[in-house]
């Protein structure tokens, strides 16, 4: 809260730049003071465009594309207010695969994603990854100008220079252009795909290569294998009672997790007293895993083995085991088989046409075959899997794609190479050495967000447009076409892929907008095209554009030849050494939002572990080799070692280590320069996933991760007493349990009756409350970053988050149950309960926090003083303190991201979670305006928004219908701590697991 | 030991006559004597407070302890009143679901209230009854008075006093055996 | 046995001025009078009354609203349009002002401010005149269609040459009309009529006040967030 | 030392017969070699090198306390090692520590006073300097530790703009009015018993320099006997007042932790466990600067043995009580059956910060029992030393009551550590640099000694078996 004088002074210098006061209005709670940033001419520049666009937007003054119409999203009401949100749908792509968004602009600046509620594969949900893209919008380390290699540096160019020197090159181009080639990312983007046809079409010579670090390919290479075609694989969890996963990570780790999240997740309530069952074999612990019913870890070469020897057993009885395979899997090495899988194998035949079994990419193509071989034989297909066809069938794999390319620059048929996206340098495969290649090359455009490893080694650099600054299209997982379309002019002016492709094609470039309008008129057909656009640009995706299903039957022999040949896997041994699995990292995906950081400082769901990336470990593993938590290790697989610091991961597969790739960038921002180790550096072709021998040695150098959770790294005195705790706090029951005691949660925990001591406070208007549902929630923590956008929360770095001041208001606490090296895991989202009788309020000397009438227990941060005396009496831990002026690194550019409805918080006052109030009093308005009341559903906090489970329910609970009402009234309602009668408004639903062997309530809920 | 016709302190308006004692015994008689003798208007003075000398003087119980008593009520009276009315009444706002006003909650400033004002009271009683800061007083221009916080005893009577007499007084006064008298004088204006 | 040790016996004392015991009374009363004062300057000095009543800068043009609204009679909401639709009654885009003065006084000295800003786009920079802090949430939408006319915050605009604040904008300003609405609310057709005086505001208010429902809030959150 | 105390005792003195007694003052056999005794720490032209010492190590102190501070201010809290879930450290362990301290003053002027205690006279005096400068430097750590200083002001019921008032049923609140009015009400209670002594310097003052100030600070003092009377009155109200205002200060205190709900501190045993302590720690810092002072002043005959040894047996008590308390606090845990409440106390004795738990007990519970023994209690080396190590440990239980109670409550997904930064540190031994800072000043400049009462206990001040003749 920046007081008056700064107020007054951040006026005049902004009417200075002339812009709408309107916008200045709004804009003037954002950031206390200009001036510093206004010195900077660039800066100044930025704003000037920036008013331009906001006001473009407002249909106030001349625009970039005044011809062009943005349509606000069809339950707007149509014309701008200036102070009232508008959202436009739009889509990101990621890794080939589009997430339908919507976006929430205020006055011109987006500042909030949300999932597109109408969007098949989002449903209204988002990951947080898709959160954290505003953030990656206003970074102020993202390139800003075009730049030319001279020497050793880069010196700035301006657009100009770079055009021409394209044009120039273009023109000099034999006719078929020969030597050209570009390296794209995985895109499905109708209109690039339609630029590269043209671009091909006038240099048919050219080379078109994609490489995609994070790579799905094992999965195109097994469907080619098993069905002759490198189909796509779709899951329909709904309708799936059993569901097998090989090192598959369904719910967070795959292109259509939101999907699979709220599918799987249905199924689990048990309300009508049934549910699905899952089973995961995997190396790492998965949010999968977290949430499996039964967990098996093994090292990924086991995992492989296993699903062999599943194979084996499913298709046996059924007579559909060719015999060629049959004799390969009986070949086990005389590795015995693990029961578990005879009883898997068992409970699929039994669920024939209702069961799943899925790998991962990080498991061989012929596993994939088998997994295909099964879904047929069960009868699966066209069930509960679906087959389609897959963007780009012919190319090559991306790993033989970056190595074909790597030998074309060094043979010197590769002259000019235009990298679209991407940083191969940092990615590629480490025998590759694509940067020798590259240093190789005289000329080498591109095209990125940021300045980055393989920006420096082009000879120019070309500042690429976000995805919230630019047209564009891409498809959804099941192949649904979104528009993706501005909500702000370049801030940067920055140009995006097909942009780039027209000036490559054409010799002058096109704008964005016809281009994909171009590419439009394809797909939406001729008639009433602009009502066709139109509505697909309020909806943000084209009906009917979903990929066709086609029938496919596996070939059983071609299967049984090729498992023969791979059978068996190498499993970790005293001759094969250790494996090391190389997981996409589960915040930064490639690496490439590594300067994100509302991502950097997400704590990991698994390990909790923000900032880093770490050598995970079992605990047998890691007592064999002296490794410590906190402390680094060399790891090397054949001459090539990293030193990485060393996390020792409950339930991590003996014999196998894990590390997260796209940490430890070099060349990347203020954020993410230096942070943890980088593991491509160990990645070879041929080991993309995981390589085996590996070896690994302590240092005993200290290297403190900051973990927000401490299990299993604290005194043993800490960790019963925490064991102790856990089932009162995070109740939970089998199916069966819960069958025979439906009330089983207050048989958790031993609550003295409670008495009122004087007359409680009556709440007869609306009574805010909210429900969360621990069987549903995935730990995902999309929850965490929503709320961060939606609040200002600010960022406070791993020096502080170690020291235990991170200031999420809302936090998935992660509970290990059981042994070590096979525990349960179990998440609970914890945020401000918002308690009737809240103990944080009496002790504030100045008021500062007290109830409403609604009983929301506010926080006045104007009022505040900082004694801190509320959080250490709240029994929930949610109050977040100001240490210091989080906002100080703040420049004014990041600052167009803040949520204009709630208070950027200043140094010393005390924060926390506000149900979200801001939204429930524009829900109050409007029901005020149409003259009603505030209906169920009007108010959704963004926690509860991002939910890909659903599991966070809020509303009012005068209301009996409502969702929320409903939740607190069900058996497996409890609110946590209810012994302190502090009546917390936010409750939980108990969690159910579903395991096979459920005695069914063997004992009366476990007192504990 | 000197004459006990000293020369007066100054030269100006006779405040009083001031006569010296070398200890408690000698004191408490004179103070008998003087007051035996009617006057109103005098006083003794000593290094410390000496035992039996009110009784000896005839000095009435100060009303002190009332003042202090009716400060004390002013304290917890106030306190209780200005917490319900800023509590409950001016902006009544509900914390951790309680009553707006409930006693228990508020005894600790009620009571540190009273100590405080009751203090305060004594003090302030203290000094104002007593005249205090009284930084001028003729009695300072006496170099012999100076020992009234070392090791002597006096008895001073008022000029003003109805019944004083220079001579009559004197005469007392030396009866008392004082061990030097002294004529304090003002300055003159 | 006398032992002089007391070397204050052959010296002469120092004796203070006999005006000296005037700082009697004078501690006395500075003793009682400081802390009083001290909390009537807090109370008084610091209170918004006296910081913001009375701000009145000089605009880049010299609108006068007198003129447009006290002699031409202009409604608030031609200018300030979204008043009964969002939170800010925003100020008017230039193009609001050339729709008259296209015609009407299209040479005068006055508007070259306007006409340059039409010709070029670039705003006017007016200067902001009743200023919030930044942690307050004020909703022109929900006090207008409550019925709370413009002149309670804003005085009478339409006999201002120079618009300027009247009102402290303090909270516990706020909470005065919070608590008791009844003086500030009028019929929803008179809200931009500043001049309109009922013969018993109270009386008005109350009724109103039931036919309507309204209820102000006096939680935090209602203006803090 | 000028005049060498006459070996000539009073054996006529009912009260003083040395077969039953020590006597309270030695040596001194007229009112005036009290008055020299006293004043010559005054009036010396120069004090000793010891003291210039002192001096410049608390001034220098006291620059490093400035320097924290304004550190502290415009960084922000951050600075200091609180965190999420340890939202208080240092500044509030070390206000309940001088506050603690502040205590022994007080009670051994009033309490001691009240019960007619005569051999408080010649410790009281500095005793209650003691207990003004430790509760000014309590008073600076609640002040410093909000987030806002600049808005702390709030926590008075000033009317303002906000129409807002501070909010009463908070126990920081209480705190500030026990806390100022503790300070208030000690400060009064000291000056006031000063006024007679600054007369006598006043009185005694050689340069114009002294004369004036000791003229303006003694107010004119005549030692009438109607000023006297009302004026041991005052005292005796005062004595009175702060008798059950220091009890309640610290229970007051105590409020902090005990209203609160978390395990550990939501107690009821925690006022008198409290008082007890304060009493505790403030006679150990009493012995701890007196056993020096007169040993540097002369005051030998004045702060005899007896004073100290009397001391010590209330260091004694008091410890005791305080052991008392930490062992009841263990089995209530574990009677109560609140598991919550219980692995507080277990963790506090086994967990991370055990070593804080164990040296506490030692320092507190074990060290003192030495004074069980006579040799102890007279032997001015162990004295302090006994007196230091209390006062270690009476630190230690702040930080282990603070701390333990913080750092695991009842989600043990929010448990976390609490390590002090050198700003904490620095900090903390600043608050000692201002505490000596002002009590050399005292040393050299105020009557460290209650003359007046000490004449009033000598057997010159008591009226031979009276001729008075009537009544």
């Amino acid at each position: 809260m920046s007081e008056r004088g700064s107020g007054e002074r951040y006026w005049r210098s902004l009417e200075d730049l002339g812009d709408d006061p309107r916008f200045a209005e709004i804009a003037a709670r954002e950031f206390p003071s200009l001036l510093p940033e206004l010195a900077d001419p660039r800066t100044r520049r930025t704003f000037l465009k920036l008013m331009g666009a906001s006001m473009a937007l407002a249909g106030l003054t001349a625009c970039r594309w005044p011809e062009e119409r943005i349509l606000p999203f069809a339950k707007r009401p149509e014309g701008r207010v200036p102070g009232t949100p508008e959202r436009y749908a739009t889509a990101m792509e990621l890794g080939g695969v589009a997430r339908g968004l919507l976006v929430t602009s205020y006055d011109g600046r987006p500042i909030k994603i949300e999932g597109n509620p109408d969007h098949p594969g989002s449903a209204g949900a988002t990951d947080s990854i898709a959160q954290a893209a505003i953030l990656e919008l206003f970074d102020p380390d993202r390139s800003r100008h075009p730049s030319q290699r001279v020497g050793g540096a880069h010196e700035r160019r301006e657009r100009a220079d770079y055009e021409s020197h394209i044009k120039g090159r273009i023109a000099a181009l034999a006719g078929r252009g020969r030597g050209l080639a570009v390296l794209g990312e995985a895109s499905s983007s109708p209109s690039l795909a339609r630029m590269q046809g043209r671009l091909l079409r006038r240099f048919p010579a050219l080379r078109w290569y994609e490489y995609e670090p994070v790579t799905r390919d094992n999965e195109r290479l097994g469907a080619d294998i098993a069905l002759g075609a490198p189909l796509r694989t779709h899951l329909d969890l709904s309708s799936a009672d059993v569901i097998v996963a090989f090192d598959a990570d369904l719910l967070t780790g795959h292109p259509d997790a939101l999907r699979h999240a709220r599918e799987f997740a249905a199924r689990r309530r048990a309300d009508d007293g049934a549910m699905n069952r899952l089973h995961a074999v995997e190396s790492a612990f998965s949010v999968t895993g977290a949430m499996a019913d039964h967990r098996h870890a093994a090292s990924s070469a086991a995992v492989a083995a296993f699903a062999g020897q599943l194979a084996a057993f499913v298709l046996g009885p059924l007579g559909e085991l060719p015999r060629g395979l049959a004799q390969a899997l009986a070949r086990t090495e005389g590795r015995a088989t693990a029961p578990f899988v005879e009883e898997l194998a068992d409970e699929l035949r039994a669920h024939r046409g209702r069961g799943v079994v899925v790998a991962g990419p990080g498991q061989p193509p012929e596993v994939h075959a088998l997994v295909h071989l099964m879904n047929d034989r069960l009868g699966n297909v066209n069930r509960t899997v679906h087959y389609t066809e897959d963007p780009g069938p012919t190319r090559p794999s991306h790993e033989a794609a970056i190595g074909e390319l790597a030998e074309a620059i060094r043979s010197g048929e590769v002259e000019t190479l235009v990298i679209l996206g991407g940083n191969p340098v940092f990615d590629a495969p480490a025998d590759v050495d694509f940067a020798g290649a590259l240093g190789r090359l005289a000329d080498s455009v591109h095209l990125s967000l940021y300045r980055n490893e393989t920006s420096n080694a082009c000879a120019w650099h070309v500042p690429r447009a976000h995805f919230l600054e630019t047209w564009g299209d891409a498809r959804a997982w099941d192949g649904t076409i979104s528009i993706v379309q501005p909500l702000i002019e370049p801030l940067w002016g920055g140009v995006s892929p097909i942009e780039l492709l027209s000036l490559l094609g054409d010799g002058e470039p096109a704008p964005g907008h016809d281009l994909v309008r171009e590419t439009a008129r394809g797909y939406l057909g001729r008639g009433g095209f602009e009502s066709a656009w139109a509505s697909a640009l309020h909806d943000g995706l084209v009906e009917g554009s979903r990929l066709p299903r086609l029938p496919a039957r596996p070939d059983p022999s071609r299967v049984a030849r090729r498992v023969a040949d791979w059978w068996p896997p190498v499993t970790p041994s005293e001759t094969a050494g250790l494996e090391i699995v190389f997981l996409p990292d589960p915040k930064l995906h490639d690496g490439r939002f590594a300067n994100n950081g509302w991502l950097q400082e997400l704590p990991e769901p698994m390990t909790k572990m923000a900032w880093d990336n770490a050598l995970l470990v079992g605990k047998a593993t890691a007592d064999e080799h002296g490794l410590r938590s906190h402390e680094t290790a060399v790891v090397s697989v054949g001459e090539r070692e990293i030193e990485a610091p060393v996390f020792v991961m409950p339930g991590q597969a003996d014999g196998s280590l894990a590390i997260w790739l796209g940490q430890g960038r070099s060349v990347c921002g203020r954020v993410g320069d230096g942070v943890g180790a980088d593991a491509y550096r160990l990645r070879t072709s041929g080991a993309m996933h995981r390589a085996v021998g590996a070896s690994v040695r302590p240092t005993g150098k200290r290297h403190e991760l900051a973990t927000t959770q401490d299990h299993f790294a604290i005194d043993l005195l800490g960790l019963e007493e925490t064991q102790r705790r856990r089932p009162e706090l995070l109740r939970e029951a089998t199916l069966g349990e819960y069958r025979e005691h439906p009330d089983f949660v207050r048989h958790r925990a031993h609550t003295p009756e409670l008495h009122e001591l004087w007359k409680p406070v009556e709440y007869d208007g609306y009574k805010w409350g909210m429900s969360i549902d621990l069987t549903a929630c995935t730990g995902c923590s999309a929850c965490v970053v929503a709320c961060q956008a939606e609040n200002n929360i600010p960022v406070v770095g791993k020096v502080e988050v170690i020291k235990g001041r991170e200031m999420h208001w809302i936090r998935v606490d992660r509970y290990f149950k059981g042994e070590p090296d096979a525990p349960e895991v179990a998440f609970q989202p914890v945020t401000c309960h918002h308690c009737e009788n809240a103990p944080c309020e009496q002790v504030c000397p100045v008021a500062a926090t007290l109830h409403s009438e609604e009983g929301l227990n506010q926080m006045v941060y104007n009022r505040c003083i900082g004694t801190r005396y509320c959080s250490n009496n709240c029994p929930y831990k949610v109050r977040r303190f100001n240490f210091w002026n989080n906002q100080k690194a703040t420049t004014d550019l990041e600052a167009l991201r803040h949520n204009p409805e709630v208070t950027v918080r200043s140094r010393g006052v005390m924060e926390k979670c506000s149900y979200c109030v801001q939204r429930i009093e524009a829900a109050r308005t409007l029901a005020k305006r149409e003259d009603r009341r505030i209906a169920d559903g009007d108010v959704t906090p963004a926690c509860a928004q991002a939910c890909p489970t659903q599991a966070i329910v809020f509303g009012d609970l005068n209301d009996r219908g409502s969702r929320v009402a409903r939740a607190h009234a069900s058996q497996r309602s409890y609110a946590m701590l209810e012994e302190l009668k502090v009546k917390p408004r936010t409750r939980y639903l108990a969690k159910l697991r579903n395991p096979a062997t459920d005695g069914g309530g063997d004992e009366h809920g476990g007192h504990a | 030991m000197g004459d006990p016709r000293t020369a007066a302190a100054g030269s100006g308006r006779l405040v009083g006559l001031l006569a010296e004692y070398e200890s408690v015994d000698p004191l408490l008689a004179a103070c008998r004597a003087v007051r035996d003798a009617g006057y109103a208007r005098w006083d003794s003075m000593t290094p410390f407070p000496v035992h039996g000398v009110d009784r000896a003087m005839g000095i009435r119980r100060t009303i002190l302890p009332k003042l202090v008593f009716v400060g004390g009520l002013t304290g917890a009276l106030g306190g209780l009143a200005m917490q319900w009315w800023m509590n409950a009444v001016d902006y009544p706002v509900v914390i951790s679901g309680k009553p707006l006003f409930s006693l228990p909650a508020q005894i600790p400033i009620i009571f540190e209230l009273t100590i405080l004002l009751s203090a305060l009271t004594a003090f302030g009683g203290m000094l104002a009854l007593n005249g205090l800061p009284r930084l001028y007083n003729p009695l300072f221009r006496s170099v012999r008075f100076q020992r009234v916080t070392n090791d002597r005893f006096y008895v001073f009577v008022e000029a003003d006093d109805p019944r004083f007499d220079a001579e009559r007084t004197r005469k007392l006064l030396e009866a008392t055996g004082c061990v030097a008298l002294e004529e304090i004088r003002d300055v003159e204006e | 046995m006398r032992r002089v040790t007391d070397r204050g016996t052959d010296s002469t004392p120092y004796v203070f001025p006999k005006w000296a015991n005037v700082l009697r009374p004078a501690l006395a009363l500075s003793v009682i009078g400081l802390p009083l004062y001290l909390t009537l300057l807090v109370t008084f000095g610091f209170s918004a009354r006296t910081l913001n009543v009375g701000y009145a800068p000089e605009q880049p043009v010299p609108y006068s609203h007198a003129l447009h609204v006290g002699e031409l009679g202009m409604d608030c909401r031609y200018c300030h349009s979204t008043v009964e639709r969002s939170r800010h009654a925003a100020i008017p885009p230039t193009e609001t002002c050339m729709n008259c003065h296209t015609r009407i006084r299209a040479q005068s000295e006055k508007l070259a401010a306007v006409r340059v800003s039409a010709e070029t786009g670039e705003p006017i920079p007016w200067v902001r005149v009743h200023d919030l802090p930044e942690y307050v949430y004020f909703n022109h939408e929900s006090h207008v269609s409550a019925g709370v006319s413009c002149v309670s915050c804003h005085g009478r605009v339409d006999t201002m040459e120079v618009v300027r604040t009247v009102q402290p904008l303090s909270m516990s300003w706020c909470l005065d009309c919070h608590r008791n609405p009844d003086p500030h609310l009028r019929p929803l057709d008179r809200v931009t009529d500043l001049a309109w005086e009922p013969e018993d505001r109270v009386e008005t208010g109350r009724q109103i006040r039931e036919a309507t429902g309204v209820s102000p809030s006096t939680d935090c959150w209602a203006c803090h967030r | 030392m000028t005049t060498p105390p006459p070996q000539r005792a009073y054996y006529q003195v009912p009260d003083q017969d040395p077969s039953r007694r020590a006597r309270l003052v030695l040596g001194y056999d007229d009112f005036s070699s009290v008055n020299d005794a006293v004043a010559r720490i005054v009036e010396r032209p120069r004090p000793g090198a010891g003291w210039y010492v002192g001096f410049a190590v608390s001034s220098a102190l006291l620059l490093v306390l400035g320097a924290m501070v304004t550190y502290l201010v415009t960084t922000g809290v951050g600075v200091w090692g609180v965190n999420q879930p340890s939202g208080w450290g240092f500044a509030i362990i070390n206000f309940v520590w001088w506050v603690g301290i502040g205590h022994a003053g007080t009670l051994i002027s009033a309490i001691l006073f009240l019960f007619r205690q005569q051999w408080r006279t010649s410790i009281n005096r500095a005793a209650e300097a003691m207990t003004i400068f430790a509760v000014i430097c309590a008073g600076v750590f609640p002040g410093i530790h909000v987030g806002r200083v600049w808005f702390a002001y709030w926590m008075f019921p000033l009317p303002n703009q906000m129409a807002m008032w501070p909010q009463f049923r908070s126990p920081l609140l209480w705190d500030v009015f026990a806390v100022s009015t503790y300070f208030l009400v000690s400060a009064m209670f000291w000056y006031m018993g000063m006024i007679p002594d600054l007369a006598m310097l006043r009185d005694r003052a050689r340069t114009r320099g002294r004369q004036i100030a000791y003229g303006l600070l003694s107010l004119g003092w005549v030692g009438s006997s109607r000023q006297w009377h009302r004026y041991e009155v005052a005292y005796l109200l005062l004595a009175a007042l702060a008798t059950p205002l220091v009890l309640s200060v610290h229970s007051v205190v105590s409020f902090d932790f005990a209203v609160s709900q978390l395990p550990g501190w939501h107690t009821t045993i925690l006022p008198p466990y409290f008082v007890a302590g304060a009493i505790f720690s403030g006679f150990a810092m009493v012995v701890t600067l007196l056993v020096p002072a007169r040993q540097f002043f002369g005051l030998k005959e004045l702060i005899t043995v007896r004073h100290l040894e009397n001391m010590c047996k209330i260091i004694l008590a008091t410890g005791s009580m305080v052991g008392y308390s930490y062992a009841i606090e263990f089995f209530i845990s574990w009677y109560s059956g609140n598991l919550t409440e219980a692995f507080v106390f277990v963790n506090r004795a086994f967990g991370p910060y055990s070593a804080a738990y164990w040296l506490m007990v030692t320092c507190n519970v074990v060290v003192p029992q030495l004074f069980w023994f006579r040799i102890c209690r007279r032997n001015m080396l162990v004295m302090l030393l006994v007196c230091m190590l209390v006062n270690v440990g009476m630190w230690l239980e702040r930080f282990v009551i603070v701390v333990t109670s913080l750092h695991r409550d009842f989600l043990p997904s929010s448990w976390g550590m609490y390590y002090p930064t050198w700003v904490d540190i620095l900090t903390y031994l600043g608050s000692f640099g201002l505490f000596f800072f002002l009590f050399m000043l005292f040393c050299r400049y105020a009557p460290f000694i209650a003359v007046a009462e000490i004449k009033t206990v000598m057997p010159l001040a008591h009226a031979h078996p009276p001729e008075e003749s009537h009544g």
